[in-house]
């Protein structure tokens, strides 16, 4: 099994979700991130001192899934979560060893 | 013993006026808290400006243009331009609050003073001032103590023509048509809100008596207070009942909203209720709110502080209710409630539509979609109003 | 000459009044602060429903039932009505807080009812009102200007029958007996609250004077509001100290609550004392308040607001005071004081205890455990009350 | 008759009094709003505990200080006392403000003593009291109603006294000397906070005129508050106006700044102003104010709270506008004021250099790095203002 | 090294802790995520609008062991957060190639 | 690729970003958590009843890196982020199989 990483627009994450969710996906983890990148932070206005905010807030999605289906989840979330503007976002994949559904005890493939 | 009254009238003007005041931080929260967190500086700093540039008009043109002159002989003149300078920015507050979130803060502005030093006076003089109509057809017998109408509908009014201009928020309704609910972002700011316009609201109608320093103008002021209260609770628990009968819920945010509807129904002619009529005004007020907020959804009409539903729907019940409950036969009757309410519908309606419309063509009303995507904060204020709460821009 | 003392002194309990509605914020703002944040909009949908049932209760019943009827000859009727409705929400908000976290609102709302026409009109009928007990042995001839019995402790005692029957939060106590401590969510709206029912009390107590328009009464007026404000001082101040000397800390929630105690201890006499004794009862108050709060936590009597501490303890403390401080020997007597709080006491919370038990039956007072861990406000009002604000539910 | 307007004076100060102590929470909720989350319980309890200490040592020795003896003709005495008592925590207020996040508590609350109990007493005496330098070289004929120098460049002078002995908040300028933003925690307490404030000014300056028991005197106190208004109008719109011309921001702290720079200015005279001129007083205020928050910065006197731009800069300008827009030639000359803002700012600034340099021998003003980089909450109050928010400290 | 990432639900949170302290770790970092799955998000009303929530709050654990204490320590999770009903969470294992304590540049196991 | 997990103490964000920027890094991802660990936490008062608050906030760094990089990278943030005393935080490596820029569908190393 895959665990596939999304850093994402924030606004693009119900576009995502529903996407993935009509791929039968069943479950996903999403957390609330900030970034830093090749997408320049704003500017900021305080009482006449302007400053930059350079972590932009992103979303984190984390998706745990069968090795098949890698390839159709990354395509996936490309489609859908890009902008073609900068700061669209990355997508990692990394090894799951073992994946356990704590209520049931079930293992790996029948755990997600 | 003249000079005592005067004393005791000029104090009172100015409690009452204080109380009016009250209202300024009031409407700010309650909109602060109804809004999405990105959009709460630019919605605090429209209110904070509607109150300082409507009032400033209001003293450099609007009070001639309403009432003629300056002067009065039964207080001091300075504490009845205060009285009444304390009502202009809640016509324009009322609209604004409904079209937060998406609306540019430029052309608002414009129009915040166009309304204060002309539109509103104009409503002014024609029901409670100089009467420049008066002897025409358009002369207006309507009662309206503190302003159900003046106040509350015109400001209705002109919140409909800008939110007919300007459309919904990006999200509000779906493409097949479904509604999408955007919630409140802080719910104690709403009701710290709703409770400090609830308290001002017995200045502008205790106020609006006009005097206190006799026998019956002391009973009048108490009696008005005392009905706008009754009003304002038998609003905040017909729309609990409600609430709770259709959802099984007793949504705070309707709850509180059931009670300002009721207050803006008594606000026509607290003064000429017994204690028990507020009671009806005021729960049938809660009734209108509680079908009107769905109703204005259902044909996409998106006031995301439910302005419409609790100061036009209200407003035109409360002058509706004089001519009900009210009517004398003689200076009060529900025809000329009627035709006052009709004459600045179309008047306020109108006016607001034209002005708004001429704005847009110079200013666009509606910012763009990066800015409302991104919230008002960032783009009007440069900051944001909760920097260090991580939140979830939705 | 009589018509302007008759002005005056409407425009003095209207002004009373106004004040005293500044504390139902005050209340809303308070317990929102210092409940968690998944419990804030049920607390604040309370307070609100608290002021309008108990108010409606006191204009339909209570008031005929507690002063027999209708009229007053000093001032105008309506406002002799509307300052004492503004006491009657009080009683019950006491008690709303110290139970919140935990408690279904349906039971509560009828308990509001039943408190606000009847229990509370009792009370006030027996040391303030009509009196039908006069002649009786159970006569009282405590003095009780503002109600630190009629009011703090009516409402104290109540509020310990309802925990006695509704038990703690979950958690809050470990099964070996530990206490765990559950912090206040929002403080800066703790403080909020807090110093609007320290200005409502100036209402709440200078307005019991009765009358402003004599220069003998406007000196009782303004040496209560003085010795008022003095005893929530040295509350705050005593309170500060203690804290300081027991663990290096300022705790603000401690200190807010040292000084309501102070308030609430004042408030049966502040025009019996010179300008002086204030700081000593105060004082006192707030000793009580440190030493009740984890005295009641030891016993497991779980209030999350610490309405106990501040309200029974220094409603009984602030009644023995005028005992100590200010007897005559002659109409007001330490012995007469005593029998006025234990048999308002046997009162209160016999009456409470029956009537909650037997609300009981019908509708469980405690809320599913589920609905508790989930936090009422989904349960209650659907929402919740800072959807943007990504926070940790404990 | 004198019953009557001793009865309606004494009336009159206790509402201008409880209009002051609504500042209280409008000081606490505006600097609450303006620091990093991880200081708010500690400037709540500030702001507390100031109120707390000082009136309670102006009822001990103060007022006796200032004033002579307890005494009034025209009211009674209790509410003459209040009136004054209001205005004490003002001046600590102002500098506690500007210090905060990285001062420590136990010794600037022996500062507030000595503050309370002798500074501003002597101030009070020279300017407004006893005069107990009266016929010597330093008799003082400056005209200042409400206390634009004895108030506000007062608590302005100590706070820089202050600031130049604690230093800047660590991170506030890079080594290189750049300057970093520090951005306000909460927007919506800074708006409520500031509009308490706005609101607490009519009393502040509307009961500095002493009596509305006359005609005149209404009309004095109408007028007052008038132009107490129209400057904070003005403030707020010129601060909005130049923020727009620089950056394209409507600012709202700014903004607010701006009001209430106007409302500082207007303070020393608004009862000698036709109701125009508060336009320009108010305006060149906000000016001031937009100027010296960033020249403040460039200089590194680092005042989080904007305190010195609004209340030393304005206060000295709102003394001097007497001086220029209402010299009557003989008792009120701009060198007459001039001389007054002089001598108080040499003694208001030596003497609380002195003082907080003594203290600091003792007991350090600055608190450790490491309370200032948890944040003083944990420090001062053991424990967090929000504790159930995640926050990225910074 | 493996790297255990645990989803439980937020009030499972201190029992876990707890049992896991017992068992002798002596460290782990845990985020606030919301978590899509079989579990159905609740209905909340917004003046007479109803809408569903379907991100749920949930808690994720991140901890770090050594490969022989991967076998208890799911096993110590799955006791202590289940409570039988959808939506108590997954755990996932991951390889960790290198761990280092930054306080003293210790590195792998002795890192942990 | 290797994903690089550093948890650090959050007032040294700043000095370890700049490091980084500096070093050429173009990009990361971080998060506010909470860890559990050696460093106690600090005693709160409410109300006159103590109690320990024992997750301490932290913040999670996420940069995904060529190989190569990977010790140079370990070495900045160890430099940065130590201040010598307990609590100073981990950095955990782990493999990344790949890695896409959503905006271009570039993979691998041409996307981080
Ligand atoms: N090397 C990296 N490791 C981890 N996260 C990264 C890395 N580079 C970028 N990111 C994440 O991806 C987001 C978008 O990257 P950015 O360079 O702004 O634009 P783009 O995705 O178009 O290349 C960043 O805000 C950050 O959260
Ligand atoms: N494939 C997945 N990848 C990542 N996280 C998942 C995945 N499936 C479920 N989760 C997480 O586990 C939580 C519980 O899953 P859910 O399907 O609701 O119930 P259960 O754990 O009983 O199967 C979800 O809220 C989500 O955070
Ligand atoms: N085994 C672990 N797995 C995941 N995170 C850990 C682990 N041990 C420690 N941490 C994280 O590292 C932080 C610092 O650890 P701690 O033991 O307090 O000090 P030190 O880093 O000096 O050893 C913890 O707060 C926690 O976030």
């Amino acid at each position: 099994m895959k665990k596939i990483e999304a850093v994402i627009k924030p606004f693009k994450l119900e576009d995502v979700k529903e996407a993935l969710v009509e791929a039968g996906i069943s479950g996903m983890t999403v957390s609330e991130v900030k970034g830093y990148g090749r997408q320049q932070g704003h500017t900021e206005l305080y009482r006449g001192a302007e400053y930059v905010v350079d972590f932009l807030p992103k979303i984190k999605i984390d998706l745990v899934v069968n090795d098949d289906q890698v390839d159709e989840i990354i395509k996936l979330i490309t489609d859908n979560a890009k902008t073609g503007k900068i700061g669209d976002g990355k997508i990692f994949v990394t090894n799951v060893e073992k994946a356990v559904r704590i209520r049931t005890g079930e293992t790996d493939s029948e755990a997600v | 013993m003249h000079d005592l009254t005067y004393v005791i009238d000029t104090f009172f003007a100015l409690f009452a006026m204080v109380l009016i005041i009250f209202m300024v931080p009031g409407f700010a929260m309650l909109e602060a808290g109804l809004v999405r967190t990105k959009n709460v500086s630019a919605v605090l700093m429209m209110n904070t400006m509607i109150y300082a540039v409507a009032s400033m008009g209001f003293l450099l043109f609007g009070y001639t243009l309403a009432f003629g002159a300056w002067g009065s002989d039964s207080m001091s003149l300075y504490a009845a331009f205060l009285f009444q300078m304390a009502f202009v920015g809640k016509v324009v507050n009322i609209m604004s609050g409904g079209i937060s979130e998406r609306a540019e803060i430029l052309p608002m502005a414009l129009f915040t003073v166009i309304m204060a030093t002309v539109l509103y006076p104009v409503v002014v003089n024609w029901v409670w001032g100089a009467d420049m109509l008066a002897g025409t057809f358009l002369d207006l017998s309507m009662y309206d103590l503190a302003g159900s109408t003046v106040i509350h509908s015109t400001g209705g009014w002109a919140l409909l023509a800008a939110i007919l201009i300007i459309g919904s928020r990006k999200g509000k309704y779906t493409k097949d048509g479904k509604i999408k609910a955007i919630p409140a972002s802080n719910i104690p700011l709403v009701t710290l809100g709703a409770f400090l316009l609830w308290i001002g609201w017995f200045g502008f109608n205790g106020g609006s008596v006009g005097s206190i320093a006799s026998k019956e103008s002391a009973d009048a002021v108490a009696l008005t207070i005392l009905n706008t209260n009754t009003a304002g609770l038998a609003g905040a628990i017909v729309a609990g009942l409600i609430m709770y009968a259709r959802y099984r819920k007793l949504d705070i945010t309707m709850i509180l909203n059931g009670a300002l509807g009721g207050l803006v129904a008594i606000t026509a002619g607290p003064d000429l209720y017994n204690i028990y009529e507020p009671i009806l005004i005021g729960g049938i007020g809660a009734v209108l709110v509680v079908l009107a907020v769905p109703f204005f959804d259902k044909i996409q009409i998106d006031d995301p502080v439910g302005a419409l539903s609790v100061h036009l729907v209200n407003g035109i019940w409360g002058t509706l209710a004089v001519g009900l409950f009210a009517a004398d036969g003689d200076s009060i009757t529900l025809l000329g409630q009627l035709k006052g309410i009709v004459a600045i519908a179309i008047f306020a309606f109108v006016a607001s539509y034209v002005v708004l419309k001429l704005i847009n063509l110079i200013l666009p009303l509606r910012t763009s979609e990066e800015n409302e995507y991104d919230g008002l904060d960032l783009e009007v204020c440069g900051l944001e109003s909760y920097p260090e709460f991580v939140n979830s821009k939705t």
